[in-house]
């Protein structure tokens, strides 16, 4: 059967909750420099929490998996990444249904609708310097990749490539909207680490595909 | 990093532990999740009023809870908002069939989370309003921004709602009521060092010995501006400054004057910063009529302080004289 | 050293124009010598009580003048007792008529220059007895020494003699109440950082960012003995074991549990320590119905904190609950 | 006329004030390591309220000059110094009564029941580590030079020798009184700051002689 399966998507939580971890304290410190330094120490707490929840069930389908992360993070995480990536989860998982594989279009369909979950809660704009800084580019290229032809594989390698360089591409940018917004001028020269981890899992959705 | 703490990770449930040992006849401390009510809570027919937000702000929230403040505060992790299922908890043990008001720092994480949670208290029909405090005006205000954050104004809202809802006014009067003394409050804040957060075991920004953060937050942000450090008067002329000019405030105003600690600096500096403020106001013959000085909003081992104005009248002045009784704030009881 | 004051050579008396201005109804503050005293003193027919010593460890004293508590501070220079003639002119301006108890923290300075007060008083006529206050555990008590510290029992022998003075209390009484605090109470310290005192502008003593010191005083002076830093419990068990032992406290007990803040540790914390503390009495079988938790005995900016137990009885315990109005205790009023 | 004047005792009084001044940080410094870090703060507090009270007034005795010191040390210093001082000086004082000039007997008199108020006040003993321990040396050292047929001058200069030595001497001693005293066995190793502050006085007292 075509296109990827609950499988991939637990592979996936699981490559975030790792990559997560490995990178807490780098998280941290990027938030330390125009936030309150506990970007990575939130995430981390919440994806831990992922994974013992994991380990007590067994998602039938990839929505299904997305969802378990949705609430969980919603549930664990709190300050603002919390309820904003716990919506971009569940948006996620609705817009997967009850599919039990997903193919590029699917693909696309879901970080299209985790991504406006995220516009919808936290009402940022591209260029705010937030995570939505990877998010977007990350949903553009997406569709561009599938329009190109590109199958769900394609769809996630290029959502994270985009995601990278979008993350990257905040440095310069004066926030506008979160805790670095407080700093006004003082923001600039800094990577958004919102932005940062978003990148993190996207690349870790395209990671797992091998795997899928 | 030296703390007096046995674990980073359990700081808030410990301190929770100590704070229900301490005040047995106060409040009761719930666990998993994490709150704290009023030992009497929900009491039959007054508004419920509950607050929350990253713990280390102490003695905010918790220690606001009582007779005539809040009904409930719910602490997050060190800095970080509490997540939705706390709030909701709390929200449901303290509602005493007249509604219930949640009083939110103006966060993202703050503002989504108590969102979250009010949405799936209405959905259990309990019925809530909400009062954001935006009181730092060291913060430009737009739409197009997070906004203000909310400070030590905070403590005036609860304060005020509190005696509001103690007397029994309704849940519109009482949010009308804490809206008013958000719209009438403005805040800024000094930095003269970063606090310490226990996770992280380093200062939340380098800063040197003779550099002060000028328009900083509560959560270890640095300022807007930095500049060298200066006798408290010149200081104390900066803060007042962009405060006196927001509201704005004028001549023959009566105010409440808050000078408030970060937490380590001591109260001998921050009665200085009293007679400072106070001088600045006796000049522009702005009438000081009440007063509050000490460590209510702080940032962990920060030091440096906020001067908090806030607009009186014949109102806000009995609600602000109205007995209080919490582990942080008492009288009249 | 960066300070939120002008000078440090004006630091108490800038400090004590700011506690005038935001305690106008409470307190009068006299300068020239300088002193505080309460609003409506003297208090006819009430035995009038004076407390004083260096600055620096505020609320200390001041913060405590007020109804029920005590009727004058007299604040010296930072760490530095007071000369006698302001405490003869504070003890003067208290008396009643039933004259006056000095409540002195046992250091050679308080001692002598209270002792010279009182007899400069005596000579013009007002009655005056003496308590000395030494609760420190830390110090080995003979007499051929110094003997012990007075350090945060000072507060609850303030609270409780106050109380005693206003429900009608003799000179004689008031004093026998006051000593029967300071016999059964028992205090020890520990110290993270230490303070910078403003004219000196480097810290008391220096220690690495791994090691407390135990059995420090309030003064910076250096502790009995230097450790590494070590979690809470472990922490708190170096200073419950000198106290219990000491009195001794025994099973069965009740007493008043005091975490005391030396200034810059954040509440946060010093519930964590209630909390150890409480821990280790409910293991010896002692119950605590009374407590405290704050900073009120400082150490200027010093990192830290003292734990203190009270042995109560029922005599005591109506003394604590009574009510008090001050700046920095309250209830009841 | 034979002896010291008024002249030398505000000669003395001067160059105390003036030597406390000069030494001020030192002396703090060494309070720092076993004491409460202030004591050349607070010495010269009173001392420079000395210097102001003498431009106003004109002590007529000896007795006259250190009396002014007594009162206004005992007004201005607080801690233990001040009243320590302070009845040092009085008793001085009283011991001078309204002679006019002072033999080599006069100031062994009024060097010992400086010390002896000193004793009377504080009552430490030699040894316990205090300014007891340079005032004891130099009254006995006196007491040598007057048995040995010195003159004031002769006296004053053995005191002063013996007071240097005294505080030297504190060194190695576990003080027994005073703030130092808290500190136990750690107090060993640190020079007394109000023994230093002493020999510095009656240094000065002795280089006034010229003077006088
Ligand atoms: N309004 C918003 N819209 C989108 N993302 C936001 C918004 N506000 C904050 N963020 C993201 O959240 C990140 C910070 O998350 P975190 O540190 O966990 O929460 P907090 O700011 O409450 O401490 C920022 O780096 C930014 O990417
Ligand atoms: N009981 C005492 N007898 C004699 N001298 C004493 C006594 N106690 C303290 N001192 C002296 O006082 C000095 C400290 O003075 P100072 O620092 O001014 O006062 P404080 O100790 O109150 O801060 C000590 O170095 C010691 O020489
Ligand atoms: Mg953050
Ligand atoms: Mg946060
Ligand atoms: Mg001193
Ligand atoms: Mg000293």
């Amino acid at each position: 059967m075509d296109g990827l399966g609950t499988d991939w998507a637990i592979d996936w939580v699981r490559r975030s909750a790792a990559v997560v971890g490995e990178h807490r304290a780098e998280l941290s410190e990027l938030d330390r420099a125009i936030g309150d330094g506990d970007h990575g120490e939130n995430l981390d707490r919440g994806f831990r929490a992922v994974l013992a929840k994991l380990d007590g069930a067994s998602p039938e389908t990839p929505g299904a998996a997305l969802r378990l992360v949705a609430t969980t993070l919603i549930s664990t995480v709190g300050g603002a990444s919390g309820p904003l990536l716990g919506t971009a989860y569940l948006r996620g998982a609705q817009a997967a249904g009850d599919a039990e594989r997903l193919d590029g279009t699917a693909v696309v369909a879901l970080l299209a609708a985790a991504r406006d979950g995220i516009v919808a809660r936290g009402k940022a704009e591209s260029g705010d310097k937030t995570m939505v800084d990877a998010w977007t580019p990350a949903v553009d290229a997406a569709q561009q990749a599938l329009a190109a032809g590109g199958d769900a594989s394609a769809v996630l390698s290029a959502a994270a490539d985009a995601a990278e360089s979008g993350a990257e591409a905040t440095v310069p940018m004066v926030a506008r909207k979160g805790r670095a917004s407080y700093l006004g001028e003082r923001s600039a020269g800094h990577l958004d680490p919102g932005a940062r981890s978003s990148a993190y899992q996207l690349r870790a959705a395209s990671d797992a595909v091998a795997e899928g | 990093m030296k703390k007096l703490i046995r674990d980073p990770q359990t700081v808030v449930k410990d301190s929770l532990a100590g704070f229900a040992a301490a005040h047995p006849g106060l409040v009761r401390v719930q666990t998993d999740p994490d709150y704290v009510v009023r030992a009497d809570a929900p009491v039959r027919g007054k508004v419920g009023l509950v607050s929350g937000g990253g713990s280390g702000h102490e003695p905010l929230h918790a220690g606001f809870v009582g007779y005539g403040m809040l009904d409930a505060a719910v602490p997050g992790a060190v800095f970080t908002s509490p997540t939705p299922d706390p709030i909701l908890e709390a929200t449901k043990a303290v509602d005493g069939g007249a509604g219930v008001l949640h009083i939110v720092k103006n966060y993202t994480g703050d503002v989504l989370n108590f969102e979250t949670a009010a949405e799936l208290a209405a959905a259990e029909d309990v019925q809530v309003e909400s009062v954001v405090v935006d009181d730092d005006v060291a913060v430009k205000d737009s739409l197009y921004t997070a906004g203000r954050r909310g400070v030590a104004g905070t403590v005036l809202v609860e304060k005020i709602a509190g005696a509001a809802a103690e007397r029994g006014d309704d849940l519109a009067a009482v949010a009308a009521v804490a809206r008013k003394v958000n719209d009438r409050a403005r805040s800024m804040g000094v930095a003269l060092t970063a606090p310490v957060v226990p996770h992280a075991g380093v200062p939340s920004f380098d800063i040197s010995d003779h550099e002060v953060e000028i328009g900083i937050g509560i959560h270890g942000e640095p300022g807007r501006e930095r500049i060298e450090w200066e006798p408290v008067d010149g200081l104390v002329q900066r803060l007042m400054t962009p405060i006196l000019e927001d509201l704005p405030f004028t001549s023959s105003d009566d105010v409440l004057l808050f000078v408030n600690g970060m937490g380590a600096t001591p109260l001998v500096e921050l009665y200085i910063v009293y007679d400072a403020a106070a001088s600045i106001l006796r000049e522009r013959n702005i009438q000081v009529s009440r007063s509050l000085v000490g460590n209510f909003v702080t940032s962990l081992d920060m030091q440096g302080c906020s001067i908090t104005l806030l607009q009186l009248d014949d109102e806000l002045k009995a609600l602000w004289d109205a007995p209080v009784e919490t582990a942080a704030l008492r009288w009249g009881r």
